[in-house]
């Protein structure tokens, strides 16, 4: 597969959209081009589009599932708002998508899968490959299926089984299409179904039969080449939020010594780091699906209290559940992180997808002035970053710790150079030594945190509890002025945890707005900043990933500019927290949709303000 | 280990006891303080770890490492540290509202795992701490704060409770009976998974009496059907034999002793001792008082570190630096 | 009360219904839709409340009233509308981990208080709808997302925990056996307390084949041993006998009928009910189907009613003016 | 009783503390007291303070409990800084109290306890009464156990069963020297132990005994009188907050039509509402005692779906737990009720101690965006007002209402004069009809309420869940801008609810500086308030009843005023809602100690800003 017949253009950059029903494998497929795009030295991001939580019936608009790719030869920070391709796999896959191709762009189809029956399922009274409603895109209905099928006539194959390959016919002719390298995947798949070999080959043959016909078939004229993007030197891999975020955590235990205990209960989208941290026993990583929520935050807090890294993961039920025992960590002052892969709310709200809207709920969700320290990761690689910064804070401080993550973070994913763990840091964890008259609250100068006192320690055994304690003895205490000494003490101690300050991108110093975003907002707003910027405009940027307490410096960058643009997928909960501290009139900008921002809008809310509509 | 045998001063904490006088907990603490020496455990290997209620208040008392914690968690708590910890020897205090009420599901769920906890459940059948109200202890049609007319839920049995959730250890005592008490701890003690450990406990100001039947001199020989595993279960009159698939209560004058039961504490099948638990009622006239069900079965601790350590056997200790790179990398020059 | 019957249609709602193919929640549910007509309640008087789950979509589909809670709550909320709204016929739908483990106290609570709801427990043993992690119910060593060197968790036994809560009528029965699927949910309708009701159910996604042994034609009829009140219980090829406190399996060509233990729902002491309910263990080869207990307790909510209704009935209605009068006065003139 | 041979001098106000151990039935004597008190037409304000939750061994520091009252000629807001009078049971109510006594005011002790035993229990080295360290107080040593008990003599009791008629004694003895009326308590007495006639007579004699001892005892040479104060006319009854909040939902349930039910667990400082409203099935109140806050609320939430007003009471590590359930209620859109009586926090904090530190959990404590109604109540009777404002909220716009009380609202006491019942407002409640079509999401355009659409009836059924619903039909809807749109209008329907404006009390209507408090400061800053412009200050003052929306004529009412200040019990919480939404510099007056605020710190901190110190 080598030789190139046909002419090739070069582009420089491509948005592709696999869609398809759950069943269809278009997240596999998206995972598989996305590795052979990386490999490439292409940057990428991508973002999985996951149906509902329950599967929906075959060929309906609820079951279908996407994946989109967005690769470049230079820096990207979205998956992308408008696809240049789309592979639909289905009329359902069509119908949930067209909405967002622009005029012009591809659509590749399974024409096989046009039936009257699969068209009328989700309501289209005619076939949009006939009735001309599609004229405005370059249209190529493939005989998907039954190529494939017919591709593997030899085998010996149930037809059902000989149509799930139809995936692979797909990304074949994707990968000739864009000159991707074949042998990952066929490495991969040979690895996948070392077991099977039937199922192996069957995907194989798909896989170049794919390739086979991009490269023969009249339909497809004309194929892209994307050159390498200039990025720093080292060895990248792909990764996505979640298991970023494990890895951070197993290298924080590493470095710090600490055994990693994960308490956790299963919900979406959290609940891939559970599934990965519990592959991970050879680090010593102990994984405790609990009960519920409430028992899964009480047994980190149980490890923690023990010596272990005690950490819990769940999205914004599960900490409206957690809140109590929570309150009980910021007592005990004992390290504890809890992370929230955010989800849309209130309630059940939209499992699948992606929403900021926990962040008041981590700030203020407790009885009492039960302050805690809250960071949050802004990208699939940045995960990875602050859940060594969740646990440098909460084993330094002996605090509770919220990692906020979210839906579009943690199922997306973008090249990471993979750090050489020479460099990572060290934690230094010094646990109470044995001693006479130890006093189980007596602070650090420095940090105020306590002593972090573990059993199996003789001579320091002692006594704590949820009940206001004594400064210093730790004893029940109910003196008016401790506990005003306390409360004011425990707000001390966050408020004086050591962040870096926030940075601020503006080119030439001079702009006078600034987009000022936290958690996954990240790349959109980049991305938009790079395209005002394209267009002339001035605008600064900068992203806040240390909210409790805030950068030193922020107050002072606020006041820096005439106006701050704040986007955040949720009614406006980090603009009013600035407010309230800085007395300076945010301007929101906020979505509530389940979905990321695009760059479009982003740039169109910016041009309002800096040119004053 | 600490080379000179420890003694109950050692055991004892230098705060202030604060329940109320005749308060059923002080006794149960002070036999506990005696009894903890027999462990020849070091002090700093053990934990106590308590929910909410007056009885939670007992681990201030111990001069062991401790945690008062929140209303009805401690077993979810004291599972995270007994599973990160082996080596520690966790005691979980709570109380009939704590463990049945709002930590119910934490009780029935460290059970069913076999976490290596000693729960002590103080059965006063009151919120004691929230000075009056019934519980899920409490007999049908108590009056108490919040049941002017009287209440109208049936009880948990906690010893049926347990068995239901597959407890490998159950037992039944009495917070003034010392000697029981005591050896129902040393049982507790040297069985391996979870053991939970129902302590009759009068609160005199709330309940007071609430257990007479079985502490007055006059009706408890009557009252108590004594459990020995290898010894026929009987109270001064009344004995117990099969009835089927149940046991059922019978005057003593009236059967043979070869004919009652005699105990197996150790019997696989949980029905036996699900039986035996519901011999009594409410009215406590007929109490089986002992261990119930001590079966053998993995503690849960044991097993989560006996598979960390077999995955490492097997796959070697984990390398940072190998996880980093695993899937498919590429290099940028 | 509607004058003409209503039929399976009327009970369907013109909801796409959701489940993936072949998913056993579907028979429960046209089961469901076929059998409420029976009841011969009109359709506003039906409330369905569910928690979270695959199976806690179940409401949707029926076109009755319906909740589609949070996870794990759903007793909880069912239990404040039956007790206000005695009027009310009130299902519970829940799943295993719904119901087992973050619902668990409810569940015990809902069961022991007798609350006059029907709780559906559709026992799939594994999380559905987050795609796969184990559940209070699964296997000890199952490999799932969460668990991929195997569980260590001792399963319950929904039906043994559920005897152990007090409850007064606990039944199994199979996703797929539409006639004893509608007679179970008949006899749990007809019963005036709490009926708890475990489904085998099949999840073709995340658990295939987990109730083989009792569904396939071949190993069926071996495995389920038929519990009809009135009947010996047995399979084809085992039946059950008594031993002590608890009763046995014997292959049933090594007995005569006349020694098998004749089935007695009814039996008051939940000791016999709980040895059944051992009968089976996790692999299903000795699995008790049909209603193990079902015994007459008053209704909770029944109860909470009468003395309502005694209160009034003894004091008069409350004047509102004479309450706020209550106590000591005085005039300011 | 009644020729009166001895001086009698005219006060205008008196303070007094009754201590002593917890089982020396201080509150009781307390009430009692306050009950002649009341009924002589004093204006009255009480407060106790309970020893921490668990009984403390007797005759000790933490046993000690007290009650405090304040009577006056005039209106009265606190229950007063600096008591004139103090009772002390034994030596250390003494030692616990003495640090709030003002030299020269009267201290009355039961000299019997001042043993040397009872004195070294609490650290006195030599006896209090007789070192000289009281001089500068009016000290009366009273042999009120021996009198008690040689007054008992003759009656069949124990010792022990006498010497707890010594509270008798000193209620006797007060109320001769305050000129109080005796028959009301000796009536009580008679009530409450009618069973038991030995009782009876020894509480009666000891009683009478402690009256005729100040009549003739040398050491009492003066009575005091306090004259009526002016109220307005009507019928009057002292009232704690948590009878008076019960007393709420009875009326509101009686007004509305409405079944009570009550999904509570206990917890201090809330169960008494669950005790009060046990007491009243005659009002068809069904109280449900669950098994924990979570089943507590989501019975209510049951209830209120199926038509009755679903209420629950807790404090605040009940609503931490309940909050992923009120989240649900918010999807729902159904009436539910939350009390939350607050207590120190974090944490189990310090239960039966009183703050304001809940506010930011109420508002905030649920994942996603989860509005709903937050109001708070000032005084002890101003709770019958806020219960019923609740149900009004709540059933009119069909969301979960918070109603903020606290534990010095719930345990105090004050005068109310009590309303007519034909003058409370009416609810009318329309529930859904049967009709064709039913739309559950479908709103009243006014309101933006749903239907409530109860079981049984016919025509109407419909499912709802926690999912994320389609506008009007209430199904299941994943879309983007439905979700945005809902989130919108569950915002929109909270901000739209009618709440009556704020009123400013400014005397001159020229202050500059204004004191906005919330919650149970009220009666602090008006007592400040008071004094301070009897100093010549000018001070204005408001009270913010309603957080959730705030009135509309707040932001005005800031602007106004040079200065807020804003005193808190919590660290700023309402300060920081009000910065971030009008962008308005509070001044932040915040203690948390667990106790109210005394009149003297507050006027203190006014003449501060007033003064500009
Ligand atoms: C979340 C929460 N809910 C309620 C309470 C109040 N509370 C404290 S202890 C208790 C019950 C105590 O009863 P029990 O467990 O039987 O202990 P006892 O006091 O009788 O020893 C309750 C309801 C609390 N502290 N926290
Ligand atoms: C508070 C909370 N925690 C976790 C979840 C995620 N979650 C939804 S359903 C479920 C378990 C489902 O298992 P089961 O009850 O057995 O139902 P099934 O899907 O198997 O029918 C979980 C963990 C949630 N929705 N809410
Ligand atoms: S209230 Fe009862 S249980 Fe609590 S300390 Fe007092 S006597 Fe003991
Ligand atoms: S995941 Fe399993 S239980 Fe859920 S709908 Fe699919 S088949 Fe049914
Ligand atoms: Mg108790
Ligand atoms: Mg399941």
């Amino acid at each position: 597969m080598s030789l190139m017949s046909k002419p090739t253009v070069a582009v420089k950059s491509v948005i592709i959209r696999f869609a398809g029903d759950s069943g269809d494998g278009m997240q596999l497929t998206g995972d598989r081009f996305t590795m052979d795009t990386a490999s490439l030295g292409n940057d990428i991001s991508t973002l999985p589009n996951f149906p509902a939580e329950i599967r929906a019936p075959q060929g309906t608009l609820p079951g279908v599932s996407s994946f989109q790719l967005h690769f470049a030869d230079h820096h990207v920070r979205t998956a992308g708002d408008a696809p240049d391709v789309l592979v639909a796999m289905n009329p359902a896959a069509l119908k949930a998508n067209i909405k967002d191709i622009p005029r012009g762009a591809t659509i590749i189809v399974d024409k096989d899968e046009f039936t009257t029956r699969n068209l009328t399922k989700v309501g289209y009274q005619t076939n949009p490959l006939e009735d001309g409603t599609l004229s405005s895109y370059k249209i190529h209905p493939v005989a998907l299926t039954s190529m494939t099928v017919s591709a593997l006539s030899e085998l010996p194959l149930s037809r059902k089984e000989a149509e799930r390959a139809k995936n692979m016919f797909a990304l074949g002719l994707l990968s000739w299409m864009y000159h991707r390298p074949t042998d990952a995947t066929e490495a991969f798949l040979k690895a996948k179904f070392a077991k099977k070999p039937d199922i192996l080959e069957a995907n194989l043959i798909a896989y170049r039969t794919g390739w086979n016909y991009g490269e023969t078939s009249e339909d497809f004229a004309t194929s892209y080449e994307v050159a390498p993007a200039h990025m720093p030197p080292g060895i990248y891999r792909n990764i996505g939020g979640n298991i970023a975020l494990s890895y951070g955590l197993i290298a924080a235990s590493q470095q710090s010594g600490l055994k990693l205990f994960l308490g956790s209960y299963p919900i979406t989208p959290a609940s891939d780091i559970l599934h990965e941290l519990s592959k991970h026993k050879k680090f010593g990583v102990i994984t405790f699906q609990a009960e519920d929520e409430i028992a899964a935050v009480g047994s980190a807090l149980g490890a923690s209290y023990g010596g272990a890294l005690g950490v819990t993961t769940t999205s914004g039920p599960g900490i409206a559940l957690k809140s109590e025992m929570i309150g009980l960590g910021v007592m005990l002052e004992l390290p504890l992180i809890i992370i929230d892969v955010q989800r849309g709310g209130p309630s059940t709200g939209l499992p699948t997808k992606t929403e900021q809207a926990d962040l008041l709920q981590v700030m203020f969700g407790r009885n009492g002035e039960s302050p805690a320290a809250v960071i949050a990761a802004s990208t699939p690689s940045d995960c990875f970053t602050m859940a060594m910064e969740a646990v440098r804070i909460a084993t330094t401080y002996r605090v509770p710790v919220f990692l906020l993550s979210d839906g579009y973070i943690a199922n997306g994913s973008e090249p990471w150079m993979i750090p050489d763990v020479a460099t990572l840091p060290k934690f230094d964890i010094d646990f109470a030594k044995s001693q006479e008259n130890f006093l189980p609250y007596e602070r650090n100068p420095e940090t105020l945190a306590r002593p972090w006192a573990i059993p199996g320690t003789a001579g320091i055994e002692h006594r704590i509890g949820g009940i206001e304690k004594q400064d210093k003895t730790g004893e029940i205490n109910y003196e008016p002025a401790n506990h005003d000494f306390m409360v004011r003490t425990r707000q001390a101690k966050i408020d004086g945890i050591e962040v870096p300050d926030i940075e601020v991108d503006d080119l030439t110093g001079d702009a006078k707005v600034l987009f000022l975003g936290w958690g996954s907002t990240y790349g959109p707003i980049a991305s938009a900043v790079e395209e005002l910027r394209n267009n002339g405009e001035k605008i600064a940027q900068a992203h806040l990933k240390y909210i409790n307490p805030f950068p030193k410096n922020l107050g002072a960058v606020l006041e820096k500019y005439e106006t701050v643009i704040t986007p955040e997928m949720n009614l406006g909960q980090l603009a009013m927290l600035l407010r309230s501290k800085y007395l300076k009139d945010i301007v929101g900008y906020n979505m509530v949709r389940g979905l990321p921002f695009t760059t479009a809008e982003l740039v169109e809310a910016a041009m309002g303000v800096l040119h004053n509509d | 280990m600490t080379d000179v045998a420890l003694t109950k001063k050692d055991f004892t904490s230098d705060q202030e006891v604060r329940w109320c006088p005749g308060c059923g907990d002080y006794s149960v603490l002070s036999t506990m303080q005696a009894f903890l020496p027999e462990l020849g455990i070091p002090r700093e290997n053990i934990v106590f770890i308590s929910g909410i209620g007056c009885s939670s208040r007992f681990p201030y008392y111990l001069n062991t490492f401790g945690m008062h914690s929140i209303h009805g968690r401690a077993p979810a708590i004291a599972s995270g540290l007994a599973i990160s910890r082996p080596d520690l020897t966790v005691f979980v205090i709570t109380g009939d509202g704590d463990a049945l009420s709002i930590g119910g599901n934490h009780l029935i769920h460290a059970l069913r795992r076999n976490v290596e906890l000693k729960i002590l459940l103080f059965n006063n059948r009151i919120y004691g701490l929230t000075k009056g109200q019934y519980s899920p202890a409490s007999e049908l049609g108590k009056i108490t704060k919040s049941t002017p007319y009287g209440s109208l839920d049936t009880p948990f049995n906690p010893v049926s409770l347990a068995i239901g959730a597959e407890a490998t250890f159950v037992a039944r005592t009495i917070d003034s009976d010392r000697k029981h008490l005591t050896e129902t701890l040393r049982q507790a003690a040297a069985h391996k998974g979870s053991a939970l450990i129902e302590i009759y406990q009068n609160c005199p100001i709330f309940n007071d009496g609430a257990f007479d039947q079985v502490k007055d001199n006059e009706t408890k020989e009557g009252s108590l059907l004594q459990m020995v595993h290898g010894q026929p279960i009987k109270s001064s009159t009344f004995g117990v034999i099969r009835d089927g698939a149940i046991l059922k209560l019978v005057e003593l004058n009236s059967v043979d002793e070869s004919q009652l039961v005699v105990h197996d504490a150790h019997d696989p099948d949980p029905s036996y001792a699900f039986a035996l638990s519901r011999l009594s009622g409410s009215d406590l006239e007929h109490t089986p008082i002992g261990t119930f069900r001590d079966v053998i079965r993995s503690g849960y601790s044991a097993m989560v570190n006996d598979q960390l350590a077999s995955v490492i056997t097997a796959q070697g200790a984990g390398d940072l630096e190998k996880l980093l790179h695993s899937g498919d990398t590429w290099v940028v020059n």
